[in-house]
């Protein structure tokens, strides 16, 4: 690799707040560290750390400070071609309409375009949430019953293409 | 005492609030913005709850948001810290309607004191000395002309619902005097929607000087000294200091006692500061009160050695206070820098961004109250307000060498901040004489 | 006053002291081993000069390289701090001989209050009390049984050279005296090259508490007040307070006075400590006095108001002091935690290394005085103490409760220290009550 | 990769802020590693600059901070194959025996082993220095009469192979 190709790849590091690279080929390698690079870490506490995880693309900042995060509607990319259903709104989540009904979605369903998914209770008001998309439910993430907070994933779903 | 309380704000003071209630072995529930995940203190908190996203009109200022945090967390009280929703009085009123404790007075005060017109009239009914001018609005041109003259020019024209000098003008005389009540008039419909206004005597020279009160459930209020807040550029305050410079025993107990006045006709429980100007030949006059703990509450702290979140937690919870009016002596000097990321070379444009290294000063007679830390990025959607770094010593003298010894060693890279203003100011000679009135910053910034 | 102060010191010390210059106005310079070149508090002095590589012996330790580095950099004076050549009576005077001030008592007292032997006999002439014991050194058996028999076991018998508590022994019946007598022999002889020992009373449940005084050039000398320091491990102090929990204001006057005295024997000027043994009686006993600012001069400060770093640079430049006897009131309650890389969960293994975030403690009634920023690497070479974090409220119980939440606030990534040691010391019901004696720790951390 | 493609590499390195560059290739292996590279690039104040410019050899503390760095004989290696004769002692400079005199050597000069190179004077004591080695005068860095640390180069030298 000559100084130019260096010189793109400092650019792209720079424009995309890149702090590492690495680029290893059958006969070449290639390593780029920005100063700093470590620091950001310890901006991140414990409990931060879990948004911060599953993120393919290194960035600075935890991925969920990102401003205008989707939230209500289709939310994060995640591993592979699924995203995740975040709250739109701090409150408890129910499953079902009623303390004896079935869920209403459960892993494994398919459901169609604009599903409800959930009830989220807030100010003593019952909110069904719809999804503005259909596909596979993969995951439901949050038991019956508990609290959750603003962006906090609910279900991982699979789109259908 | 209460056994769970939750910190409706965000930033040194959401951190000086958990710090209160940690040494009050209460537990701490804190809401933020996603702008606000990185925030360290919620570390400190028994639990952090995301209420939305970055716009505080989505998150610290959404009324529904922050109740249904409440629920979900069962806390037992909210503390609402200043600015945001702190004199919001309908926020008051749900938070009682809940059966959910509100760390300040009640809504039908905060309603009262946040009236300009209304709080006017409530202190000249308790004997406090007000700028002489128009009871209530004015409207008429003819009315304007008479109680000018009958004042005294110059006089001040001021928007009802103003705020932060907008909908303000000054009249030097009768000629110019209906162009600037029009004038005044148009920026307040424009600014708050509403062109009421009122006139007063126009007060030279005149220092920003607030009286500290405090008042139990019980009956009991008692005013902690004054501070001088006469820095400020453009309304906004810089630096604040107590005691005032020119004061005396004297004048001290006189506004204090208008400043207790004041709150017991306003039925008035917590924390709350009473505002007053003051003339150069010791005339006092009450402009505004505000009903919530504020920025600069550092510094009487620091001079009469109460902690005043605490002591604000302990009322709300219905305990008496812990003090009475002869256990306050005001001991030193304490004066309060207000550390804002802001460019004073480029007029105050905001600079947010990632801090790189941030080192605090310390050392004997300084207190720094920051949420900031080493690699920590200030969100842009917030105020600019990053920290206070106040001293406290035995001479006002001793003070300024120790503010300014603070300074130069507060290290806080990547990002520009009104540190250097300060530098400048701390050597200016008006200000080491403490001859320093609202004006002082304006001029010297323009000079 | 000083035009011109070299810093002989490094850490924490060199950053208070260079604090106080600034706020004096007085140029600073500050010297440095190759191991302190990352040392922040180098930007905040005027110049700092590398004297040498990293072994003391051959930087802060090498009188030749100070003094050279004193001459280059033009000095008026120089501030030893503690430890390092803060009491070695040579460099005092050499510094004499080379026209240099010395911030500290002239070598004569230094060498004096130096001594153990001589020390004691100074507080005897003072009429200071002393632990009853042998008057001057013991070889004679017999002589050693007589002394014993007359004063009552237990007795303890210490090296006239020792400290840190090497070539100390306890003997609690005649049966085993010649014995431990042999041991501290042995040990003083293998630790200090001097074998001489003398005997003591032993007092049980003893506390630390010593008193600071501070005499200018004048004649005058005044004790402001006393420190409690019991809190420690094998004789290394970890937490310091003022006041004394068990001191009342007639006992506080006998020990102050008594300090006085001992200054005006020993003609000492400046800052200095003079430590005594309280019994659970009341009684107190003269242990040795330290001619040096001591590492926790900070909870003085606080409870006093008074900058003893500044004071002693004053006095040392020739000034009267600042107060008198009468000026000096405790107000409050102060404790400081000594903050030490080391792992208490490993016997206290120095753990020195690189900081990742550091985030001192902040708000009301908190003090940090250390030189620890985030990225520092802290070097193998020195003391392990890195920061000291100092709380003064209105009382003992606040002052624990403010100590509590600034000890959960102290982030220091990277290294162990000793923060969890003193969350489990604060918690404990005998620290709360204060029914604490030099046994305290050492018998906590066996449990 | 010679010399001068180093020197590009380490300007490219400065101009954005690069801390470590590594590039491997079938033949050859180059890895530039900041001074306190692990160190935020913050932890460097203003004053440590100098010593942390760049080094063509990896290290993680500046130079001078290296323990037991061989200060009074020959110094730390600088580009190319010169070394640096830094004081070992803080004292004063003195170029020459005498003010009169002429400097004891001057840039240009080829010394013999063990020359006298300069004097310092510290505690009134004039002491002459030494350097263990022989070889070319390259420069000398240090006004007669100037104040020196302990560690501070005075002259760079070119060993004579």
């Amino acid at each position: 690799m000559n100084l130019e190709e260096l010189k793109k790849l400092v650019r792209l590091m720079n424009s995309n707040d890149l702090v590492e690279v690495e680029i290893e080929s059958a006969d070449s390698k290639v390593r780029l560290k920005k100063a700093g690079a470590n620091a950001p870490t310890y901006a991140m506490s414990p409990m931060m750390a879990p948004q911060a995880m599953p993120m393919p693309v290194p960035q600075a900042a935890p991925p969920a400070a990102a401003p205008g995060a989707p939230a209500a509607k289709a939310g994060d990319p995640v591993e592979g071609d699924s995203v995740t259903f975040n709250s739109p709104m701090v409150g408890t989540f129910y499953a079902a309409a009623s303390p004896t009904a079935d869920p209403v979605v459960t892993a494994g369903d398919k459901v169609q375009r604009k599903p409800v998914l959930c009830i989220i209770e807030a100010l003593k008001v019952m909110n069904e949430l719809t999804a503005d998309l259909h596909g596979e439910i993969l995951e439901v993430l949050v038991g019956n019953g508990e609290a959750v907070e603003y962006g906090q994933p609910l279900f991982t779903i699979k789109p259908k293409k | 005492m209460f056994t769970r309380v939750l910190v409706a704000n965000r930033g040194e003071i959401a951190l000086r609030i958990i710090r209160a209630l940690r040494e009050l072995e209460v537990e701490t529930v804190v809401v933020y913005s996603e702008a606000d995940e990185e925030a360290l203190y919620r570390r400190f908190a028994d639990e952090t709850i995301c209420i939305g996203p970055a716009p505080s009109g989505k998150s610290y200022l959404d009324i529904p948001r922050i109740i249904a945090a409440a629920e979900v967390a069962n806390v037992d009280a909210i503390h609402p810290g200043y600015g945001f929703l702190s004199e919001n009085a309908d926020f008051a009123d749900i938070c009682r309607s809940c059966k959910i404790g509100f760390i300040g007075p009640s809504p039908e005060t905060i309603a009262m004191v946040g009236h300009k017109a209304r709080a006017k009239e409530l202190a000249r009914s308790a004997e406090v000395p007000v700028v002489p001018g128009s009871e209530g609005l004015i409207d008429d041109e003819g009315e304007a002309r008479r109680i000018a003259a009958e004042i005294g020019y110059p006089v001040i024209i001021k928007a009802s619902a103003g705020g932060g000098g907008r909908g303000m003008r000054v009249a030097h005389s009768e000629l110019v005097l209906v162009r600037e009540m029009q004038a005044a008039r148009n920026e307040a419909q424009a600014a708050f929607g509403d062109g009421s206004v009122y006139i007063e005597k126009f007060i030279e020279r005149p220092r920003h000087v607030e009286v500290q009160i405090i008042a139990d459930m019980h009956g009991n209020v008692v005013h902690l000294g004054e501070r001088d807040c006469s820095t400020q550029r453009r309304h906004q305050k810089l630096i604040e200091e107590a005691p005032c410079p020119v004061m005396n025993e004297e004048l001290r107990q006189k506004m204090g006692e208008a400043a207790v006045r004041l709150a017991k006709a306003a039925d008035y429980v917590n924390a709350g500061t009473v505002e007053f100007l003051l003339d150069i030949h010791g005339n006092f006059y009450f402009m505004e009160m505000n009903s919530r703990i504020q920025v600069e509450h550092p510094v009487t702290e620091m001079v009469t050695g109460v902690d005043l979140v605490k002591e604000q937690i302990r009322v709300a919870a219905g305990e008496k206070l812990s003090f009475s009016q002869d256990d306050i002596v005001i001991r030193g000097h304490s004066i309060e820098c207000r550390i804002n990321a802001e460019d004073p070379a480029h007029n105050f444009r905001p600079s947010p961004g990632r801090v790189g290294l941030y080192v605090p000063p310390g050392g004997p007679g300084v207190r720094v109250d920051s949420h900031l830390f080493s690699g920590y990025t200030i969100p842009p959607h917030y105020d600019s307000m990053v920290g206070k770094l106040i001293v406290h010593r035995a001479t006002r003298e001793e003070a300024i060498e120790t503010m300014q010894r603070a300074l130069s060693e507060m290290i806080i890279e990547g990002i520009k901040t009104t540190i250097p203003l300060y530098h400048r100011i701390l050597r200016h000679a008006d200000f080491q004489a403490g001859e320093i009135d609202t004006g002082f910053i304006d001029q010297f910034l323009a000079s």
